[in-house]
């Protein structure tokens, strides 16, 4: 028997395979093709203190071995979901963690304190980095004082675990981690998408409502390995990798260079059954590998 | 209702257009096809494609049961429909079905209902005709083609009834596009209506102003095709809807066109 | 007929198509597939005044629609090209654009200083954003002030045309491009390789000897080409764009977007006559689009 | 030597292993296959995989020129060169050829001359076999293989000249490795081997002690082929030399091991 489980900043999941934000909906869109029960947890889509339209179609592109989204954080807010929602899916048995974005440092307060008392949310991931909203979003996230500012309020507001979502789109993402860490999140979860864009030759305009858009799906692999490689070395909470992570081969990869857990996020869109294939994958992998606990693989190639 | 990702067999891939193909499937394991409805789509894995990296949405064109066959008319719209069309006669194909909404059933069979299909917006009416039949309705067909050689599965749809065709160049039918074809000066109770958007669009004004009840079947560019991504959406008077799951039909009174 | 010349900051380009440094070796590699006198320019490879061993094999891993790689800059020297290589590819009916590379703004200089005499070459790249040596390379190209530091030593060590290499590693590459148009650059290129990392599961350590590379190929175009229509509206002297080329659609993508010249890098991997489909399809487009000058498509999305 | 880039047509694909595959191709506009020298290799370019991009380098495993044919031993090494091994005949493949050095010729036609190859390098031992025993030399064989059913294209070898075998469970020829064979004890004036690095390096080994020269085919991961990328470099005495242009083919005084 191969120990599967993890703990992520006071967080016992029973595996480390988790989705990701935005990629996932509310859990239940992938019911029929899945068990959500056999999940580490998954991350319920970006959640802010009002409803949000998003941004006007197109927000989707297709690029070579991975895809441009514009989404802008459309969601019916927070009361909507605790309202609506949350009754749903409480009990499930995995962790439901929220996806928590804001324009202000007062909207994310906002959402944590409305969240805090809901016994089933034990967690939240902070979205310090989205590329796809004009305020806020991205703007904390590439400074390590705007990420600092956020993780300091949310700290504040939400007493159980608090991770951090960077972004990719910095010079140099373990300043970033640094800040929030010593700010008190208790995990870090990278990489958001790389900003991007993409332009309909024949028609002479981007094929974003938005121009630009994140990118994600296997061609951001490459970058969020080395992302998730430099941070797990510079900070002591432990490190959430995603970006790109297609199969049960490319979390091994993410947790060898040091994440803790793993997010699946564009391959739900590609095989919906794909989170139980990793689960599957990573426990054969530790039998094939002699690895009696999943957590001896963290960070293995600095060995 | 309840998807399922499944393995599908090619049974025939029929070129039946330079730009389209019908694609003839049936489970790998000879399992009776689940429950699909009129207007439903199924997203269809794309292997052998570089550049193609998401699944492919394609309405479900007919279900033929006694068969266990699931029909799909695949238009060339890229690399990933290109290599759709490319496969052969026992290549596998794994499919999520089904998924979306469906066409509103009519409520009284004597209503006068005219399907519109548009290009390969024909494909959900050929499924949508003969459910409609089945059931007792008596729907007409409008197809609208560039010219003869592009109206799609004419004989299929004359089996089912009616089949008015406008082309653009008059080689069959009248000339002219789908909004000036005569019978849509007929009583008409409820159109049902998928192709182009500016088609649908001039559909939609002609049913405003007559007073006809009209569902159109949208097709925006989609990810997931589950609601999770929230990519297809469409603005309704509702806000930003996923076309996947909140459609891919809509009355048109739901849309700010 | 479709005019399909371009001046890149004084120097006349029969055609927009370069090819990338470190991709095209000097040219001749290619005399086989391709007529070099087609070209707009090839730009050779990195060149540093004294000769670089580069980094141990392994050196490249693929990845999905993209490669890493970790050359680490072999070359005989800048003594060693003028002596041996210049005289051969010299009467090449192209422009000749030689890559320069440092550990410190001296070798720049003293780089600058040997290539100044030569007639063939009219203008140098100057890499301030290799991702694979330790000192010097990106490190200067991920401040303002760094890139500014070349930029200015370069400008007075070079009278002829200046191109500076940006990385795409940074916060916001426009600051960078400012900083050296201020400094009298007279065109800029992006994107540079973005730093990325894979990992052999089987075998539990990363694939390149140096740990970390420089993804390139078609998986980064849409991180290229959002650099590029950033920086073409920051600054006013030309963009040179490159990252992900495979055909003439995406060199198009890359000149509405902003890029008055492109370069082809990774695509003459797969393969080796790219270049001269590229050439083709830029002059069949314009003529498709009425379109009797290459130069009015450039930035064409923002109007 | 000049390169050409060529779609080539699968004439037969021989499956003759579980984990290898003969392909036999031919110039799809029927003109005749340039010059290539054994030792040389090709640039496959691999559609309908998904994971790859880069090309892959095979060695030219024989020229048959009576039927104007290009064999290529293909391995099992991952996606790239599965989607080669599922070529279908007629399908067409886009190469670049002919790449790198060859084998150096031995002056001397008595020369006791051993090719000794293992697993899929025994790929470019058959060429130069051939063109060996057709300059008046007389070539032997000795093949590595893990078991029986691994020994490759044994039949072809034995056309040639005399082919000694080990398998590592003793199911043909000698028990152990091929440094262990018998005919390494015998006279040898040359040594050409192409195998796993370990093969290699305890054949130079050997070779070194006994005074023989030796000639290895490197085959380090590649991209480009021609010299452009310095991805394959091999460290030698002379430092790092790319193996793509360079080599593939050193004398194993101008390696490092």
């Amino acid at each position: 028997m191969v120990k599967l489980g993890v703990n992520i900043g006071g967080l016992n999941l029973k595996n480390p395979v988790l989705t990701a934000s935005g990629t996932f909906g509310y859990g239940e869109e992938f019911a029929d093709f899945i068990d959500l029960n056999r999940l580490g947890g998954f991350v319920i889509k970006g959640t802010t203190i009002n409803h949000r339209e998003g941004n006007p179609y197109p927000r989707m592109a297709e690029t070579p071995s991975g895809m441009l989204n514009a989404v802008g954080l459309q969601n019916k807010g927070v009361d909507y979901f605790i309202d609506n929602i949350y009754p749903r899916i409480k009990d499930v048995d995995s962790h439901v963690i929220v996806n928590v974005s804001g324009a202000t440092i007062d909207d994310y307060v906002a959402v944590c304190e409305k969240l805090t008392p809901l016994d089933k949310i034990n967690a939240i991931e902070v979205n310090i980095s989205c590329p796809n909203v004009k305020q806020g979003g991205m703007a904390f996230g590439t400074t390590a004082d705007g990420a600092a500012q956020v993780a300091r309020a949310v700290r504040k507001a939400f007493p159980k675990t608090v991770i951090i979502k960077l972004s990719p789109n910095v010079t140099d993402i373990t300043e970033i981690a640094r800040a929030v860490e010593a700010e008190g999140a208790d995990a870090v979860s990278l990489i958001n998408t790389l900003l991007g864009m993409a332009i309909d030759i024949e028609r002479q305009r981007p094929y974003l409502s938005t121009i630009t858009g994140g990118l994600s799906g296997p061609a951001v692999r490459p970058v969020a390995v080395r992302m998730v490689w430099q941070v797990a070395k510079a900070v002591n909470i432990p490190v959430v990798g995603l970006g790109g992570i297609m199969n049960g081969r490319d979390a091994i990869e993410f947790m060898l260079a040091g994440a803790r857990a793993i997010q699946v996020g564009t391959a739900n869109f590609v095989d919906p059954s794909v989170t139980m294939k990793i689960v599957d994958y990573i426990e054969d992998y530790c039998q094939r590998h002699g690895i009696s606990n999943i957590n001896d693989i963290v960070g293995m190639i600095n060995q | 209702m309840k998807k399922y990702i499944l393995d599908l067999k090619v049974v025939e891939n029929r070129r039946i257009h330079e730009l389209y193909t019908l694609l003839i499937l049936t489970p790998t394991d000879g399992t009776p096809l689940p429950e699909m409805l009129p207007g439903q789509f199924v997203q269809v894995a794309v292997d052998g494609s570089k550049t193609t990296f998401l699944r492919r949405p394609i309405s479900i064109n007919n279900v033929d049961r006694d068969n266990n066959h699931l029909w799909l008319l695949v238009r060339n719209a890229g690399e990933g429909t290109r290599a759709l069309m490319a496969l052969k006669a026992d290549n596998n194909v794994n499919v999520v079905l089904p998924m979306g909404n469906s066409f509103s059933m009519p409520s009284n069979v004597n209503d006068e209902i005219l399907l519109v299909g548009g290009g390969v917006g024909v494909a959900p009416m050929l499924y949508w005709g003969a459910q409609l039949k089945a059931k007792g309705f008596t729907p007409q067909f409008l197809i609208g083609a560039r010219s003869a050689k592009d109206v799609l599965q004419l004989e299929e749809f004359e089996k089912i009834g009616k089949v008015y065709v406008s082309t653009e160049d008059g080689t069959m039918g009248e000339k002219g596009l789908v909004t000036t074809n005569a019978v849509l000066a007929s009583k008409i109770d409820k159109i049902y209506c998928c192709g182009p958007a500016p088609m649908m669009k001039a559909i939609a004004k002609v049913a405003k102003e007559n007073e006809i009840v009209c569902e159109v079947s949208l097709e925006n560019m989609m990810a997931c095709g589950l609601g999770a991504c929230l990519c297809c959406v469409e603005n309704t008077v509702k806000g930003n809807v996923c076309v996947c799951t909140e459609g891919p039909v809509f009355n048109i009174n739901e849309l700010t066109w």
